[in-house]
């Protein structure tokens, strides 16, 4: 331990070169690897700052798929994630990648089933609040869906959907897209098809004139789409930046933060983007 | 329909008229009238940047002049395909020897027989035999300028422009190529318009010498008149001295 | 570096075991940037000749122009394609987007300036003499086009090669207009781009270098188009065009 | 289509309003561009010159690597080159993943094999023809590659336009190394890219324009620097190189 | 060192000895031993692809030989900067013909003034006035020539190869060529190395004549001797008949 608490105080030497490189208050840079939604929701960009002037380390964001966000936490390449696939966080925890604290709640937000206006598949009308009879509806009228496969949080959630309906869709109305939401949200607009989505993005996109949410809020929270945070094990590599890594989900699990997330989203569009739920204490 | 006529002959004649070429102020070339006779060999002769070859080029078509006419057999049209040159920097086409010559023919769907008979017949004639097979790059010049010859020489072109051709081929094969010409025009009738800066050779070949000077005609009449009593002294003048075989 | 040397056994192992999905993605990725390659290439040449042969008002602006669009970026050119063709876009009834159409309409666009700028560059100094060379010899238009093309055939290669290798490597237009979409439009390089996102780098190296394998052999043959008689012989090359 | 034309408008706002962010953008796109230009410049054009001017064993095979690598993806390029830095590889204690340096690193990877391979074009020709003027006028090693400069500086010009529309434009390599950090590594390519994800496509276009009047720039200045007086004069260019 | 002198002088003469190139099993240049003198004009001529060029390039650096050594004033390096050479194809830096001539003395860092000087009287001496502000491009090909030959002659070479430099220059314009050459050799002693087609212009220039042919020295003497009492059947047929002034 006090090994590790050396090499910490080294790259912080190593690091105070680099001020310039980083920016912005003591020059530690800290690399948060976070899923699209997040950044592109505009949450980050809303609340960060807040915390690089709390605490003065700079904060680079790489908004990336969930998958590869797992994989730069398992190479060591980040310092802290900020992510959406319960499962898999339950596992890289497992595997030892996670620091001793594990993973975190932060916040969460819910997806949503997204469809043309003229709802073919005819979900709206029967099962505006069950994900799974909806997806067995797709599978039955065979109606164009457009998946992530891309292996990110949304992805993964779609995936145990449709495993909960016991159908595994592999057939023509089933487009595997392999990109990301807001590709995939632009792609069902023009197709006029369903997709899975979280509800930051599809707000952001505003793709309303020809699509609706067709189903949501599923009562068996199902469509309940829970962000964590988790810092990298520091014994991966001597690179990484433990400490701006604790500050990090230290404070962004703090009520004040809490708060701020709480009211991200409600100027514009009216209702928040992100439920915080972060366990305090 | 051209006017002026300096020859009896009237047939496939080349008439320039009120050809003017400049670039910016500077005046190359300013013809008033000059008649190519049909079926005869012309030599042009003048100083460096005379305007020699830009004529020649304009003749050609390879070139727009300012101004004026040229007329081929009283039409204003030089039927290309009827028409050939040997620029003064000849140019190959990077193939074999054998191929440059073989190319006008091939453009003019001779048969392949045709072609082989009458390449061979010029390579023999022009020395390249040995060179047929030879790729172009790596050539001396001579043996360029002699591939250049020959592939002008190899369909009947009724009208050939050759730009000093002769200027890198060595004394014996110039002869050759002399004798060559003389028999193209007297068994086929081929009209020749030659630039040379060798008297001699303009004196062994021409019917007709033209005296270019600063882009203009200076003297222009049968070779025997021009090289023993022209009627300007500066045509005396270019071609006196040591010059003159 | 591990990463990299299980990409390269990971490559071998996809090609020797002639993993289907990987051919799928090459195929198409072959036939995207080969067509688009050949309709930019049958415009961009004549039209790279025509500019280099004529002298007009703007020619210079037109050069840059040509010049910036070579360097249009992908992302750029697929966005407007894509907006396009979108549903409710001008062209929408055609139905292309995320289709190997569109695909291959975007890669056109790319490629055709960097053809035209290249063949320009190499038609600038030698199509004059090449196409005096060819009237005095009595070619018609199409026998000069045919010396022309044989003439300048370096430059011209070389032009196709790069725009080969423009479209075969760009991601971020064919990603727009095609969306990646599996046994569909789904290209190597999107597919190492989805790879890379789903942090499979192992396997987003093998489909690189099974693409830059690819890459080589295109470009082996197209070199030997140029039927290359070696080097410059000798002290110049006397006569040459 | 109006998406593109309020593209059109957002691009001047940005531009005439001077938007900080969009500033620090272009910024950053034309540092990184132009220092990468400059390195596989300084590096690429010699490189090219030498193997245009050498006879030597594999020289073929080395031109069709060169043309691969032209044709290298950038997204594979920009994962080769993450890999090499990650963290626990062998260069991880440079922390240079996610920094400008990275960026400049992959671009001049892109950038360098299309210079050389353009300028082993350029100079095949004509290289040794001016090599050998130089030499019997007595110009010393300095001063041959500089008259070789000169002479050649159509082609390289074209070259150089090339890599720098090459890495203008390119997206995905600086995207995998930078990372697309907000004020940091965010470039004109992975903004359009992002924004486009984001369903801003009026200011995704608008970006795109800056970028296209930037790129034009550029090459206008790179035109300039060509000195071309004008077309190939008369009929032909006696005594040229 | 060389054993075999033709000469009873001994200075800054060029030896050749066993020199040897071929192409595949094609032997250009096969030459036993030849010395070419010090301060004197020596004429190289023969039949076109007689390896006349293949000869200068090799003296000059520009090509290797497969076989064989040359010497310099005993050394067996050319100084490069001494030497210089007009191609057959001449060459122009696309520039200006002023910057052209100048070009040699600014490498060698002469001084604005003398540069100046220095091609105003060349420029004088060759006709080239008119002309020294003019871009290379749209030249005529016998202005090239001499504006390549302006620029040999600006510095002062110990060594000047020089490869059919007159073959496109007209015949007034080459008697005044001749003479500059002439003048070179007597006041500044430069060694001239001349190929040429015109034997008048050998006989007219040359000390020493060397005629090759297929790439062998058939006979190298005096020029007086070469052309009235040739040791050789061979030289006695090249320079006879009506060629010879
Ligand atoms: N790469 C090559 N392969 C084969 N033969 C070659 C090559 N390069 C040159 N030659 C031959 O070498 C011979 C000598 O060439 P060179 O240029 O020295 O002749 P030359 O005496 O200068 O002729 P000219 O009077 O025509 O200038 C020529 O026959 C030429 O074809
Ligand atoms: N683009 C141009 N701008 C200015 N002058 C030009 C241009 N092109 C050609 N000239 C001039 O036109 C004149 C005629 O050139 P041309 O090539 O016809 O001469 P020539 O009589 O063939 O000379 P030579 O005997 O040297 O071959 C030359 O003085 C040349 O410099
Ligand atoms: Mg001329
Ligand atoms: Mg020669």
């Amino acid at each position: 331990e006090t090994q590790n608490q050396g090499e910490v105080q080294n790259q912080g030497e190593a690091q105070n070169q680099e001020e310039t490189e980083a920016g912005s208050g003591n020059g530690e840079e800290i690399i948060l690897a976070t899923t699209t939604s997040t950044q592109d929701s505009g949450l980050l960009d809303a609340i960060l700052p807040v915390f690089e002037d709390e605490t003065g380390y700079s904060v680079s964001v790489v908004s990336v798929g969930s998958g590869e966000a797992m994989t730069m936490g398992e190479n060591g390449e980040a310092d802290v994630l900020l992510v959406h696939s319960p499962a898999a966080e339950e596992e890289f925890v497992a595997g030892g990648h996670a620091d001793e604290d594990g993973r975190m709640d932060v916040m969460y937000n819910d997806f949503v089933l997204v469809g043309p206006k003229d709802d073919p598949a005819g979900i709206a009308a029967s099962a505006p609040d069950d994900a799974v009879e909806a997806f067995r509806k797709l599978a039955d009228t065979r109606s164009t869906f457009i998946s992530r496969s891309d292996e990110s949080g949304t992805h993964q959630k779609e995936l145990a959907i449709w495993e909960a309906c016991g159908i595994q869709p592999e057939e023509d109305w089933y487009v595997e897209a392999g990109t990301g939401m807001g590709a995939v949200l632009e792609m069902t607009n023009e197709m006029l098809g369903y997709t899975l989505s979280d509800r930051a993005t599809w707000l952001n996109l505003g793709l309303d004139e020809d699509l609706m949410i067709v189903c949501e809020k599923d009562e068996s929270g199902i469509l309940y789409n829970q962000y964590g945070v988790i810092c990298v094990n520091p014994e991966k590599n001597e690179n990484i930046n433990h400490e701006g890594a604790k500050a990090f989900q230290k404070w962004i699990v703090s009520e004040e933060t809490q708060e701020l997330i709480g009211q991200y989203g409600v100027e514009e569009f009216g209702s928040p983007l992100f439920t915080p739920d972060a366990q305090q204490g | 329909m051209p006017a002026a006529y300096e020859t009896e002959r009237y047939g496939m004649e080349l008439q320039i008229q009120n050809l003017r070429k400049s670039y910016g102020t500077h005046t190359v070339l300013d013809i008033g009238s000059l008649t190519v006779h049909d079926g005869g060999i012309t030599a042009v002769v003048g100083p460096n940047g005379a305007g020699k070859s830009t004529l020649l080029n304009i003749l050609a078509g390879l070139m727009k002049s300012d101004d004026g006419e040229v007329y081929y057999g009283g039409s204003r049209e030089i039927p290309f395909q009827k028409m050939t040159m040997v620029f003064q920097e000849p140019c190959l086409i990077s193939s074999t020897v054998e191929k440059n010559i073989a190319y006008p023919l091939k453009l003019r769907k001779y048969s392949g027989k045709e072609i082989h008979s009458r390449v061979g017949t010029l390579a023999a004639e022009l020395g390249l035999t040995h060179l047929l097979g030879r790729r172009t790059e790596g050539l001396s010049l001579g043996e360029v300028q002699k591939t250049a010859l020959a592939r002008a020489l190899s369909f009947e072109p009724e009208l050939l422009f050759l730009d000093e051709p002769c200027a890198s081929i060595d004394p014996h094969a110039t002869l050759e190529i002399e004798e060559m010409l003389l028999k193209r025009k007297r068994e086929k009738g081929t009209t020749i318009l030659i630039i040379t800066h060798d008297l001699a050779q303009a004196g062994r070949l021409a019917d007709q010498v033209v005296l270019l000077k600063e882009g203009k005609v200076v003297e222009a009449c049968g070779a025997e008149k021009f090289f023993s009593h022209p009627d300007k002294e500066e045509t005396r003048k270019f071609t006196g001295g040591e010059l003159l075989v | 570096m591990k990463i990299i040397m299980e990409g390269v056994a990971e490559a071998f192992r996809l090609i020797f075991s002639l993993d289907e999905e990987v051919f799928e993605v090459v195929g198409l990725s072959l036939r995207v940037s080969l067509l688009s390659l050949l309709i930019a290439g049958v415009l961009g040449i004549p039209a790279g000749i025509f500019i280099a042969g004529h002298r007009f008002r703007g020619k210079r602006l037109l050069m840059r122009l040509i010049y910036t669009l070579m360097g249009m970026p992908p992302v750029l050119c697929g966005l407007l394609v894509y907006i396009a063709l979108m549903r409710r876009g001008p062209l929408g009834s055609l139905r292309l987007n995320y289709t190997v159409t569109a695909m291959i309409i975007v890669q056109t666009l790319l490629i055709f300036p960097i053809i035209t700028g290249l063949t320009v560059s190499a038609a600038r100094d030698r199509q004059g003499k090449i196409r005096r060379l060819a009237r005095t010899l009595g070619a018609d238009r199409r026998q000069t086009m045919q010396l022309l093309l044989f003439e300048m055939r370096f430059g011209l290669i070389t032009a196709v090669i790069t725009g080969f290798s423009r479209g075969i490597s760009e991601v971020g237009a064919v990603m727009i207009v095609g969306g990646n979409i599996d046994g569909k439009t789904r290209t190597m390089t999107t597919y190492i781009s989805q790879l890379k996102g789903m942090g499979e780098f192992e396997r987003a190296v093998a489909v690189g270098i099974i693409l830059l394998i690819i890459s080589f052999t295109v470009n082996t043959i197209l070199c030997y188009l140029q039927k290359d008689p070696g080097e410059e012989l000798r002290g110049g090359h006397a006569g040459g065009i």
